[in-house]
């Protein structure tokens, strides 16, 4: 148990409806600073969904409806008088399908930083590029190209520019949907070392199919089915002593 | 190792037969083959059947109108008579200036044509235009010196003759049936041997203004005063409709309030144009006092009826920015007005450029809701600014192709040249931008 | 403003304009704005108002009405000058090579009438083509170009022609019921032998160079111009010649005027020389630029008159 | 000062204030820009809108409110004579008095009356605009300093300048609204008058249309008819044949430039095409007059059809020209913007690349076209010229196209711009012609918004 | 060894380049009917672009020039004679990144049906439909929607969708790139099974990062790097005994 941990982000009784249908029940959930969250569940279960609601991404879908309460430390993030922006520059995502603008790497990278004043000169914004892409283990195969459209990538790389893009804004806490879903072990392994790097100073919650990768880089795992929460604890305990059945199935990969 | 020395034909497959091979899947792709190339033949066909249309409206013009950039001008010899143009003889230039001219062309025609009758010198003076008197002061003005002796002077022909040199006349007619008699025709064709006649480029045209008179009329009038309302037009017309279309394709939340504007939007479209010109009466002219037949009222009228052109078209592109861009930029802390000037507007831009070139087309082009507002006007001198009176080049080729004149008709056909040239230029800009904004994702 | 502002009638329009520029260039004042509204519309601007942001000239191609001047007092335009300029010729006229036309206004009705006397009753009209009035007639199926019923030419024909025409016949001189003969006399058949072509006369001209059937009705300054294209009917046994136009032999002619508001003359610079230049020999005489625009000059002695009258500023008085 | 040295020095100033809140900000950063809430741009644009709004929004009472003020003084002097005279000489006394003022017109001379008015115009003139003037001044700096007082490193100058820029959005998109009110009042009124006159139900049912009336008092009435039908059949006959040229040809034009054609026919076929767009109408209408008419004739003759030399069909072939443009080139830039993903997906699967137009890209990109569409629909409902001069000016009421027909936007221009009387019923029915087509184009247009919602395909 | 097997599928000498960046160089490979045959590789290698050369969907990018000789059976699919249209009837695709149809769930996997005239009458549409979702096992979870759009299903969904689009075309050939990178292990199993399954009637070459999964479902493995193909033979072989250096390194994970 890492009960001792400060809940960065917490959930309470979240429903989230897509037009009439439900997506999300119920869900309580805290997502503790300094600490790897993985979510984790079978395809269609809400993950993503949920993921989304932490930093109100949702809110650009037409007919989405939202109860419940999600707070940033102590402040309710749907409260009326937050402002958005801030939330998502504090509350950064790595989203599902990679998505890279259509400008240049550089461009692609620079973009944040810039707007949110990160940079106070070119050379700086140039060593946020750089460094930022060599987290994000692109750098070496992209450093001869940065004026080149970021869209002309591999699925792979395009997955890790959106990962630098989002590192770049330096957020407190950093949302990854599946952010390894094409990369090969290595590249994959460059990443988990990354979001290990990260936890120091920073929250991370991910979204991941892979148990190991859950095992390996997360401190505490939430395990979602049909919408609702089933089991969330310490990530060992959840992979070694589930509480729920349900949970036990999928993990052992009985489910179905 | 591979298995590249195998010979697959050693080693025929009992496999399931596949539906993209045989007899019934050739014959549907065939069909299906068919229908593409039918396909894209008739886009094909359309393209160039819009095309030979333009081709054939311009080439049409051009035959018509090319030789409105030429000018007749005929050779007289004047007798530059002291006791006519500088009685006292102080060659001073104000006398020069007052000095008798149209005198001073009827001793012209009597000399150069032996019109001695007054019908006949009234028909010999019809050779010149009617500008020839200012022609011959402006002569004597540079060169006083001359007074007193017999000069070759090289004067605008009229418009009638004009048309006969350059063979829009024809000749064979019977007298009756010809804009010039006989009698014309016997001097054209005296001075035509002697050389007196020649063509030369007509800057007139490029630089005066509205004329009654054929042979005077120039375009640069219009040509400026197009520019200046289609510069207020624009000025008001891109940044509103842009505005208003970001605001309710980005902003707006969508209820039967927006709903509301977004029909009215479109209907507005369909208002003909002459309302609008009502509407320019009844606002800018009535209750704000602006001044009539100037370029500013032509500009917020026809702003008007551009708006909804560049609306409708800005908010089609808009929509049509894919919402990953969006989602995209949001996650990363941009705000939505961020989010729409550094990413969708870019990409929206090339269908706001079209909306743009062809609302502002349309407004080049447009007559009806200027006849409200009193540009549908002559107006002799080229505008100065944007509240002095003015007209514009549709209205121009409207008022020409209203004139009995034959020589009108030519001029006419330039004048809708000079206008698609004016298009082409201010269209290229946009066309340039829009290619510099062009992708796909 | 420092120029002065004309609106009004397209038909004027042409004359209007080449007197303002002989103004603009010889007097030193500058070139007046014209604007060519229709006389309806100038006369409605016109009556507006006295003022700056009113025009001070309108032309007409037709006479002011009595209802007009009333709306012109009650907006305080009180003292207006007419200045009758000359005359405009309406020409029935097809192609070169159509047939040669001869026909009188009565027979033009027949035409064009929307009910005509048959055998005493009026019935719709049964024409098809012009031999069915008169044998002496071409035998072609009546197909005339005309203006719209919203112009100045359109009423001056009706006038001139229509009603001038209905008069011959016992049948339409029976009907009791003054606004009943009105309408016989003036209504325009609707069947697609008369067809109502737009303002523009050169439109019309070209129409019926390519079309040798149709007749056309339009000014006489179009007709002057294309001589090559088209060709004049003789209507009465007059042909449309400038001299039977201006003794008035020729029945289908329509005076032109111009209207000065007077309270605007002082303050507006060069009004009274423009309308000085206007009526001058130079301009208005039958050897004067404006005849060579087309222009049918008053007889000597009225044109005397009439530039008297003007330059002196003498109020219409109705 | 006048207003437009007046405008210049605010947006002189607005540019001082833009640096000066800039150059507060990055220095309360302390060299740590992101230690601020808003980049330091926002700050210099909060401070520059604060002095140059205000500022500019008065010189627009400014404009409003100087000739009342002005004239108000000036009433004062008018000699009583004048006054009697009634309003119009009013008016011309004020002119002369402005025309003397400005010295722009030499009047006959002036009476003394009219001096004094010019001495005060030029006076009060004077006082009015220094007044104004400094008033902006200071509202201009008020704003200004308060603004760049407001400064601090927290400050959140972003969310205030969007704010500011949301409001302008909102404002300019009013601005339709208020077209559409102003539209309605010019032809209210007048119509309402109309009606008076014209049953409304003869009006909107009647089958015949001829607003021939007596124009002189002394004539004799012929009592006009006022049938609208005929010339919304007639409209809808044009529009018809228009839109049956345009949106085929357009469209399909759209799809080949923008997904067989290479790029540079592309570059070149679009711009060509929009010139088309660009011709003025009075061209297009002696084209059609002249050169499609007698086809067109000749081509009925030959299928023995009776049909006229003015004929619906020729106008509306020609218009159908004319807006091709408004089809082609917004379709094509709406195909355009297609994801390619879309086109790949549907490749991949096999598809030929007209199944892929035209069951992926088309749908995807519906709600562009139908907006293209619309604007061509509209376009042609709004044409005048083409048609007076090539289907003539008879209100028959017919569905075959090779006869001449009218539309309501030619009669009411025709209406409008020919010889009118005040009052008659002749040219008031070109205000109800107007407002019953506003009205009726509304209608279309809703159907239209719902077709699109019901179809629209939102893509990715 | 399986070389008894007849290569469906034979690139010679293929090389690619990207306006001016070559991507693939002097690729060698031959993919075998009724087997699968796996690309592996680390992210850029160049394995989506080659299996886009497969089926000639590199024809849709700009600047795209390729030289080489590819045949399936025995004609070279870059021939002017070939209809690519059927080309790419025969072999099937499935796309790194989902792009489902902005249609419904229905109408995205009766698609390839309709255009090639597969169903005679509606009620086979239906059938093939249900047929293809089940396999992809996506018909529990979505049979009670197919009338909702396709862009609304979950990243997982959509991989799912898209791969039901591609079977029910009935290819000979299909080509996947990385069909499970957004799926669970559940849904993961439930491909392998089906590619297990095709793989009867079917040649199949996959993109996978996962070496587990090609070991699993792959009969021959390719492993590209920096766009050459370093190694290709029987999986077994070149995971338990790779010739190269390069293919040690990258399965062992030590590359880098
Ligand atoms: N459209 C394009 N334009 C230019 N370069 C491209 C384009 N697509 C891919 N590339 C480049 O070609 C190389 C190979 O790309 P490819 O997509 O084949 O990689 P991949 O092996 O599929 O990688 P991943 O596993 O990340 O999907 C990469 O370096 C990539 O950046
Ligand atoms: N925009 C939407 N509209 C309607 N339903 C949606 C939408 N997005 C997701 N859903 C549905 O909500 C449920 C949860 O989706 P979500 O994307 O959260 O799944 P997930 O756990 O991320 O799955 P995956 O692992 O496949 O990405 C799914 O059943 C999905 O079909
Ligand atoms: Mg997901
Ligand atoms: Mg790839
Ligand atoms: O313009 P009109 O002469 O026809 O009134």
């Amino acid at each position: 148990m890492t009960s001792g941990l400060v809940p960065k982000m917490t959930a309470r009784k979240l429903n989230l409806f897509y037009g009439e249908k439900q997506a999300l029940f119920d869900v309580d959930l805290d997502i503790h600073a300094n600490s790897v969250t993985a979510l984790i569940g079978p395809s269609g279960c809400g993950k993503s969904t949920f993921l989304r609601c932490l930093n109100r991404m949702n809110d650009t879908i037409p007919n989405v409806r939202i109860q419940g309460e999600v707070k940033l430390e102590t402040a309710d993030i749907y409260d009326r008088s937050v402002d958005v922006v801030q939330l998502r520059a504090r509350v950064g995502m790595v989203f599902q399908k990679p998505n890279p603008f259509p400008k240049t790497i550089y461009d692609n990278v620079a973009y944040g930083p810039r707007i949110h004043g990160l940079a106070d000169s070119r050379e700086e914004l140039d060593q946020i590029v750089e460094r930022s892409l060599k987290r994000a283990g692109l750098y070496e195969e992209v450093k001869s190209r940065l004026q080149e459209s970021g869209t002309g990538l591999s699925g792979g790389q395009q997955q890790r520019l959106c990962i630098a893009r989002a590192i770049a804004v330096d957020p407190e806490v950093i949302l990854m949907d599946e952010p390894c879903s094409a990369l090969d072990p290595i590249a994959t392994a460059r990443i988990e070392e990354l979001i290990d790097e990260l936890r120091e100073n920073y929250t991370i919650a991910i979204v991941t199919h892979s148990m190991q990768q859950a095992a390996r880089v997360s401190q505490r795992t939430a395990f979602f089915h049909l919408g609702q929460l089933v089991e969330f604890g310490d990530t060992e305990q959840v992979f070694t002593n589930p509480r729920e059945v349900r949970t036990q199935d999928y993990i052992t990969g009985r489910f179905g | 190792m591979t298995d590249s020395t195998l010979n697959p034909a050693e080693a025929p497959m009992a496999r399931r037969e596949s539906p993209h091979a045989g007899q019934a899947a050739a014959a549907r792709l065939r069909a299906r083959r068919r229908s593409e190339r039918r396909f894209k033949a008739y886009g094909f066909g359309a393209v160039l059947l819009a095309i030979v249309m333009l081709v054939v409206l311009i080439g049409t013009l051009a035959g018509q109108g090319l030789g409105a950039f030429t000018q007749t001008q005929i050779a007289v010899e004047v007798n530059l008579d002291p006791a006519r143009l500088d009685p006292q003889g102080t060659r001073d230039p104000k006398t020069l200036a007052d000095a008798n001219y149209t005198g001073l062309l009827t001793d012209i025609v009597r000399d150069n044509f032996g019109a001695t009758q007054r019908r006949d010198v009234l028909k010999a003076l019809g050779l010149f235009s009617r500008d020839a008197r200012f022609e011959l002061r402006d002569f004597v003005l540079a060169n006083p010196d001359l007074i007193g002796t017999t000069q070759t002077v090289w004067l605008t022909a009229s418009g009638n003759l004009d048309m006969l040199d350059k063979g829009w006349i024809d000749r064979d007619l019977p007298q009756a049936q010809r804009p010039v008699d006989d009698q014309v025709l016997g001097w054209y064709d005296a001075l035509a041997a002697k050389d007196a006649v020649s063509r030369d480029f007509n800057t007139r045209f490029f630089t005066g203004a509205d004329s009654r008179s054929p042979e005077l009329a120039g375009i640069w009038g219009a040509t400026v005063g197009s520019a200046l309302t289609l510069f207020v037009c624009f000025i008001l017309s891109f940044p509103i409709g842009v505005t208003t279309a970001i605001y309710l394709e980005e902003f707006a939340p969508k209820n039967r309030w927006t709903d509301l504007i977004e029909v009215n939007i479109n209907n507005l479209a369909a208002v003909p144009s002459i309302v609008f010109g009502l509407l320019g009466l009844a606002v800018f002219i009535g209750f704000f006092g602006m001044p009539r037949s100037a370029p500013v009222v032509g500009g917020f009228t026809l702003a008007l009826m551009t708006l909804p052109t560049i609306i409708i078209a800005t908010r089609a592109a808009l929509k049509a920015v894919p919402p990953s861009i969006r989602q995209a930029a949001q996650g990363l802390g941009a705000s939505p007005v961020q989010v729409v000037f550094h990413h969708v507007l870019p990409l929206a831009m090339p269908g706001i450029l079209t909306g743009t070139i062809i609302g502002m087309a349309q407004a080049l082009g447009e007559t009806a809701p200027l006849l409200m507002i009193g540009m549908v006007a002559f107006i002799a001198d080229v505008p100065g600014g944007f509240t002095t009176p003015s007209t514009v080049l549709p209205v121009q080729i409207f008022l020409w192709a209203d004139s009995p004149e034959r020589a009108f008709v030519e001029k006419t056909a330039a004048a809708i040249l000079v206008l698609l040239g004016f298009l082409i230029i201010m269209n290229a800009i946009a066309v340039l931008l829009r290619r510099r904004f062009e992708r796909r994702w | 403003r420092d120029q002065i502002r004309i609106v009004g009638s397209s038909t004027v329009y042409p004359f209007a304009t080449a007197v303002a520029e002989e103004f603009g260039k010889t007097s030193g004042f500058a070139t007046p704005v014209i604007e060519s509204t229709g006389s309806g519309g100038g006369l409605k601007l016109f009556c507006a108002g006295v003022g700056t942001q009113h025009p001070d000239i309108t032309n007409a191609s037709r006479r002011i009405k009595k209802s007009e001047v009333e709306e012109c007092a009650k907006n305080g335009v009180t003292e207006i000058t007419e200045v009758k300029i000359g005359f405009d010729g309406i020409v029935l006229a097809n192609a070169v090579n159509g047939p040669d036309m001869n026909i009188t206004r009565a027979q033009l009705w027949q035409a064009l009438a929307k009910q005509v006397p048959v055998d005493g009753k009026l019935v719709e009209n049964p024409y098809k083509s012009w031999s069915d009035i008169d044998g002496s007639l071409p035998n072609e199926p009546i197909e005339v170009l005309g203006p719209p019923p919203t112009s100045g030419t359109r009423d001056a024909f009706v006038e001139l022609v229509m009603e001038h025409g209905c008069e011959e016949f016992d049948a339409v001189k029976a009907i009791e019921d003054k606004k009943m003969r009105g309408a016989v006399c003036k209504s325009i058949r609707e069947d697609g032998a008369f067809i109502e072509a737009g303002e523009n006369d050169n439109l019309i001209v070209q129409k019926l160079a390519s079309n040798p059937a149709a007749f056309g009705i339009f000014g006489y300054s179009f007709l002057e111009q294309n001589g090559d294209k088209v060709k004049a009917a003789t209507i009465e046994g007059k042909a449309p010649e400038y001299d039977a136009i201006s003794s008035g032999e020729y029945p289908v002619s329509r005076s032109l005027y111009f209207y000065v508001k007077n309270a605007h003359v002082g303050t507006v610079p060069g009004m009274k020389e423009y309308v000085t230049e206007f009526t001058s020999e130079d301009a208005m005489s039958p050897v004067g630029y404006l005849a060579q625009r087309g222009l049918i000059a008053l007889p000597d002695a009225e044109r005397a008159e009439v530039a008297k009258n003007a330059q002196g500023l003498v109020p219409l008085k109705m | 000062m006048t207003v437009s040295s007046f405008v210049l020095i605010v947006l002189i100033l607005s540019a001082v204030a833009f640096f000066l809140g800039r150059r507060r900000s990055v220095s309360l950063a302390n060299g740590r820009l992101s230690t601020l809430h808003s980049r330091p741009g926002y700050y210099g644009w909060y401070v520059a809108l604060w002095c140059g709004l205000p500022a500019v929004l008065l010189a627009f009472v400014w404009i409003v409110a100087r000739t009342p003020i002005v004239n108000g003084a000036v009433h004062d002097v008018i000699p009583e004579d004048v006054m009697a005279a009634g309003a119009g000489a009013v008016n011309l006394f004020m002119a002369d008095a402005y025309n003397l003022a400005t010295g722009n017109i030499v009047s006959s001379n002036p009476s003394p009356a009219v001096r004094e008015a010019a001495s005060i115009i030029t006076g009060l003139t004077r006082t009015v605009n220094l007044a104004f003037a400094g008033i902006g001044l200071a509202l201009a700096l008020a704003g200004l300093t308060a603004a760049y007082r407001r400064i601090t490193a927290d400050f959140r100058s972003r969310n205030r300048v969007e704010r500011i820029l949301r409001i302008l959005l909102v404002i300019a998109s009013t601005l339709s609204i208020f077209t559409t009110i102003g539209i309605v009042f010019s032809v209210l009124f007048e119509s309402i008058r109309f009606f008076q006159r014209i049953p409304i139900l003869d009006f909107l049912f009647g089958l015949h249309w001829s607003p021939q009336i007596a124009i002189r008092a002394d004539q004799v009435a012929s009592e006009g008819s006022f049938g609208m039908i005929p010339l919304f059949a007639g409209t809808l006959l044009i529009t018809f044949i228009a839109l049956a040229v345009a949106i085929p040809i357009g469209l399909l034009a759209a799809i080949y430039m923008s997904e067989y054609a290479g790029r540079k026919t592309r570059a070149l076929a679009k711009p060509l095409l929009e010139i088309l767009a660009g011709i003025p109408t009075v061209v297009y209408g002696f084209f059609a007059a002249l050169t499609v008419a007698p086809l067109i004739r000749g081509f009925g003759e030959s299928l023995g059809i009776d049909a006229a030399s003015e004929s619906a069909l020729a106008a509306g072939l020609v218009m159908g020209i004319m807006i091709i443009p408004f089809v082609s080139s917004l379709a094509d830039d709406v195909i355009n913007a297609v994801p390619q993903t879309l086109r790949d997906g549907s490749l991949g699967l096999g598809a030929t690349t007209s199944e892929t137009i035209k069951l992926v890209i088309l749908p995807a990109a519906l709600p562009g076209i139908a907006a293209a569409c619309l604007l061509a629909f509209s376009r042609a409902i709004g044409e005048t010229m083409i048609v007076v001069m090539a289907a003539g000016l008879a209100a028959n009421l017919t569905a075959n196209p090779f006869e001449a027909v009218t539309t309501v936007t030619v009669q009411i221009v025709t209406l409008l711009v020919g010889d009118q009387e005040f009052d008659s019923a002749k040219t008031l029915a070109a205000f109800a012609l107007g407002l019953v087509l506003f009205v009726m184009t509304l209608a279309l247009n809703v159907v239209a918004l719902h077709i699109v919602r019901k179809y629209r395909q939102a893509y990715d």
